[in-house]
């Protein structure tokens, strides 16, 4: 009797994912560090483990436009990309969201160039913030899993018909090996029923046409009408996350997750791995020195979590951790927190701190200095730099 | 008959701008044109060719004899243009 | 076997080119997609992309449309892949036999922004049928030249102006590239030949795909004719051999209609304003080149 | 007080109806005031409705939106009277220049209409100078008879920077009957 494999690389927890919530067409091109998802998932198709298509597009752009015909015409999708593909994909990301096709798509991140890079970095999707797709960061491999199959259950609800994007770090989640609970398909095929296309669909006798011009009388009314489709996905997020807790046994705690929070005066806001990391950090912190630290983790980045971090508006001081920075403004994360605080009347002081920009490691050290630097601008009260880039060699001027 | 989806706000907006197919039909096109095709009856010999050519389906076979639906034909003038027998002339529209 | 001619009589009496849709007065792509569809029927699924088929002719304003048929409008660039998509998503459900999956296009959306999808597509031996109107420039857009525009044309982008500055390079041979993937069926296609027209897109029906028509679709409002002369313009550059109608299936190449006596390029040309300006010596070049072509082709 | 004057040009594709707004902002300015032509896209398709915006200023204009209370309206198809509201917004001492071969008491009675209305038959006019049915530049004619808001030899100047050679000499001779012969 084969020994059951007990751990997964990121890209594999992505492939399973997507097995079990059993996808119908699969169209994507090879990027690293994402490659090997698809090719789990042919080996999937090829063992007859999973019924499906799958199209080895001439591009990113061609894959999710196939993608996109797919979905509309009734077939549960499924892509993956990084980096470069994902930034190549950008005029139909705005498209898949318009039309409301519930896609799901793995996204292995990796920096962009220039320079040329093949390691971690968020840039690639955080760029992507405004194209209407939901955006979710996973901190580890049985995340990803676990929220692959959640974004079918989201993305498909009536409420929401939007498309989302499930971020992993390249290399330090896609090819690095740690345990996953991999869920019984029996399970999984109760929590995610079928997809079932009811706004287009194919009939002859009832022909129909979808994506016709609007002109400037109800251009607006369609993109508030997505707006609130965005808005819907905050409950149905924290909805699924409940249901897949009852029905799978696990929670990632919907829009954001509050780590010793509780009476934590100041925190470390973060996404992705960093957010783990920063987990040791802080219990390390408060067990040696007992200081009142905490972690906010956001792990749904679109639609942004303003009501949950207006929530913490009376901690003194915060740091906010971007691996991804926008030129001439300062980190995307940050940039969000700060105006979620905006109109409340109290509200902490907020560092911005970029790191990890192009797979830079960031390790626990690291979160125990920030946090430091946050106790202290907590006590004077003075934020002297906005932004501060972690680790940088040279002297950082403004 | 032609459906049309009435909508006066946004909640009211079909999803992924979805519409009933074909519906431009109501649209009466023939306000464009300057000049109408008229056809001899005499003359016509139904081989057709007015059908096929025309661009926006508006000859009309009825009871054996070629028509047009001035509702829609745009006056471009391709079947007279093209009518073997001649027996199609263009007209200014008054 | 080669595709047979189907009698105008034999031709169905559906519209599923709504009347009321606003292509130009005496538009070429009108009349090829509407002989077009009427063989495909109502069991077709089209993938649409920008150009006078769609915002030119087809696509409302909102909440209207002009086909009578399952469409989806999709992204200038990429047909192709949306087709590919709803082949294989009713492949999935069972249902692709119960449908022709159907792109239709320009001459731009085919052979400049969308021939990377194509390619692909058609190179994965999807089983869609392919058709490009080609209008030979950007018409929806204003007339800018494009991969087609045959040489020596003014477009808005290739003025005339006092330095002759109309199309130097040739016109980009579309159906080449498509016999070039080695694809069941190819064929060249005019309005002005409604059934030679038809019995090709019978037999791509027939075949299943990937199959690529390439329909040639004159434009009064851009190649500068009265909008009477559309199907005389297009007949004209048949028998003056600057458009040949062939086919070629699994590589075996079928001469459709035979000119015997070829009217000289000049006449084709000089009733169209675009080519107002050439001179003798331009109208000899293009009358040798396309000597040349009809000789290749046994005309 | 500053000058201003506001018109809406209603038309169909290929009526040359945008190039006429243009025309007239540039009429404008060769007078040194300021002209502002607004064309809005819809479906403008030869035949499909379009209509265009042109503001009259002393001073430089800074809006940008569609004029919703015009001074006049120019309408170059009068098959538009009926399908359109053209009228709407049209301040009551506006006045409404059709092109149009009926007199414009004829037709504010068929019409009701309660503004002063001027009538001139521009398509035929166009036939006549630039033998082919665009008939916008001419009404450019009327509308400076009638309304004295910018004067011919501005328009003239004005043509020429945008039609030049024949074309302009025959535009501007349907400008200058039109002209003569609007009737109001």
């Amino acid at each position: 009797m084969e020994t059951e494999k007990l751990t997964f690389t990121g890209n594999e927890s992505a492939a399973l994912g997507a097995k079990l919530a059993r996808v119908e067409v699969v169209a994507t091109y090879p990027i690293t560090p994402q490659s090997t998802i698809v090719e789990n998932l042919s080996r999937f198709i090829a063992n007859g483990e999973l019924k499906a298509e799958i199209i080895n597009a001439e591009s990113e752009h061609a894959a999710i436009s196939i993608c996109i015909g797919a979905s509309l015409s009734g077939a549960r999708t499924f892509t993956a990309t990084a980096s470069q593909g994902l930034v190549l994909m950008h005029e139909m990301l705005h498209w898949a969201a318009g039309a409301r096709t519930p896609i799901v798509m793995a996204v292995t991140n990796r920096a962009l160039c220039v320079p040329w890079s093949l390691h971690a970095d968020f840039q690639d999707a955080i760029s992507q913030r405004d194209t209407g797709w939901i955006q979710f960061y996973c901190e580890n491999n049985q995340e990803v899993l676990d929220t692959i199959i959640q974004a079918y259950k989201i993305s498909e609800d009536k409420r929401v018909l939007l498309p989302s994007m499930v971020s992993l770090e390249g290399f330090i989640l896609t090819h690095t090996v740690e345990r996953v609970d991999v869920p019984k398909q029996k399970d999984v095929d109760e929590f995610l029923p079928p997809y079932k296309n009811e706004f287009f669909y194919i009939d002859p006798e009832n022909p129909l046409a979808e994506n016709v011009v609007v002109l400037p009388d109800w251009y607006m009314e369609y993109r508030y009408q997505q707006e609130v489709a965005m808005q819907n996905a905050k409950e149905v997020i924290d909805k699924v996350s409940k249901e897949y807790f009852d029905k799978i046994g696990r929670n990632w705690g919907g829009l954001i997750e509050a780590y010793m929070m509780e009476d934590a005066e100041v925190a470390v806001v973060t996404m992705g791995t960093i957010a783990g990391t920063a987990r040791v950090a802080v219990r390390e912190m408060r067990k040696k020195s007992g200081k009142k630290v905490g972690l906010i983790k956001v792990r749904c980045f679109r639609p942004f979590p303003v009501e949950e971090f207006k929530k913490f508006s009376s901690l003194k001081a915060l740091a906010v951790i971007d691996r991804s920075y926008s030129f001439g403004c300062g980190g995307p994360l940050c940039t969000e927190v700060k105006s979620a605080f905006y109109n409340t009347e109290e509200k902490p002081l907020i560092l911005g701190v970029v790191a990890g920009l192009g797979g830079r490691d960031v390790n626990v050290g690291d979160i125990i200095n920030v946090l430091e630097k946050t106790i202290e601008v907590s006590k004077t009260g003075k934020v002297e730099r906005e932004t501060i880039w972690l680790n940088l060699k040279g002297e950082q001027l403004r | 008959m032609v459906k049309i989806p009435t909508v006066t706000s946004w909640q009211d907006l079909p999803v992924g701008c979805v519409v009933p197919g074909g519906t431009m039909i109501i649209n009466k096109t023939g306000a464009w044109k300057v000049f109408r095709p008229v056809v001899d009856h005499k003359k016509c010999t139904l081989c057709m060719l007015c059908w096929i050519y025309c661009p926006d389906s508006s000859v009309v076979l009825a009871e054996g004899k070629i028509e047009f639906d001035y509702d829609h034909c745009k006056g471009c003038g391709i079947c007279a243009n093209e009518c073997p027998a001649k027996a199609i002339r263009m007209e200014l529209e008054v | 076997m080669p595709s047979k001619p189907i009698s105008i009589k034999d031709f169905p009496k559906d519209e599923f080119m709504v009347k009321g849709h606003t292509a130009c007065p005496g538009c070429g792509m009108a009349i090829a997609v509407r002989q077009a569809l009427k063989i495909l029927g109502k069991n077709t699924v089209l993938a649409i992309p920008a150009g006078c088929i769609a915002g030119g002719s087809t696509t409302g304003p909102f909440p209207l449309s002009g086909f009578a048929l399952p469409t989806v409008y999709c992204s200038f660039d990429e047909t192709a892949a949306f087709l590919a998509g709803i082949e294989t998503a009713l492949k999935v459900k069972g249902l692709k036999e119960k449908f022709n999956v159907v792109g239709i296009a320009g001459d731009g959306g085919t052979a400049d922004i969308g021939l990377q999808c194509l390619s692909g597509a058609v190179e994965r031996g999807h089983k869609i049928i392919y058709i490009c109107y080609d209008n030979e420039a950007y018409m929806n857009t204003g007339i800018q030249r494009s991969g087609t525009t045959p040489y020596g044309a003014w477009t808005t982008t290739t003025p005339v102006g006092s330095l002759r500055m109309f199309k130097q390079e040739p016109k980009k041979d579309m159906p080449q590239i498509m016999i070039a993937h080695k694809i069941p069926y190819v064929a060249t296609a005019s309005p002005a030949f409604p059934s030679d027209l038809a019995g090709k897109i019978k037999r791509a029906m027939e075949i299943g795909g990937p199959a690529y028509i390439h329909i040639h679709t004159p434009c009064p409002t851009g190649w500068r004719f009265p909008p009477e002369k559309t199907i005389e313009v297009a007949r004209l550059a048949v028998l003056s051999g600057m458009w040949i109608l062939y086919e070629v299936e699994n590589g075996v190449f079928k001469l459709n209609v035979k000119i015997s006596k070829r009217k000289p390029v000049k006449e084709y040309l000089s009733i169209q304003g675009r080519f107002r300006h050439l001179t003798a010596e331009d109208l000899e070049k293009i009358q040798k080149e396309v000597d040349e072509n009809c000789k290749r082709v046994g005309m | 007080m500053t000058y201003f004057r506001q018109l809406i040009l209603f038309g169909r594709g290929g009526m040359g109806v945008v190039t006429a707004a243009e025309i007239l902002a540039e009429a404008v300015a060769q007078e040194g005031k300021y002209g502002q032509s607004l064309p809005f896209f819809g479906m403008e398709r030869r035949g499909a409705p379009v209509r265009s915006f042109v503001r009259i200023s002393s001073e430089p204009i800074w809006v940008r939106s569609e004029v919703t209370e015009p001074d006049y309206v120019i309408v170059v198809d009068q098959s538009l009277l009926t399908l359109l509201d053209v009228t709407r917004g049209l301040k009551t001492d506006g006045m409404l220049i059709v092109n149009s071969s009926e007199k414009p008491q004829i037709l504010k009675e068929k019409l009701q209409l309660k503004f002063r209305v001027a009538t001139v038959n521009a398509t035929k006019i166009a036939l006549e100078e630039i033998k082919v049915p665009i008939a916008s530049t001419a009404m450019l004619g009327a509308f400076a008879k009638v309304t004295n808001e910018i004067s011919l030899e501005s328009i003239r100047k004005a043509v020429l920077t945008r039609l030049s050679g024949e074309i302009g000499q025959k535009n501007i001779r349907a400008i200058e009957r039109a002209y003569k012969e609007v009737l109001f």
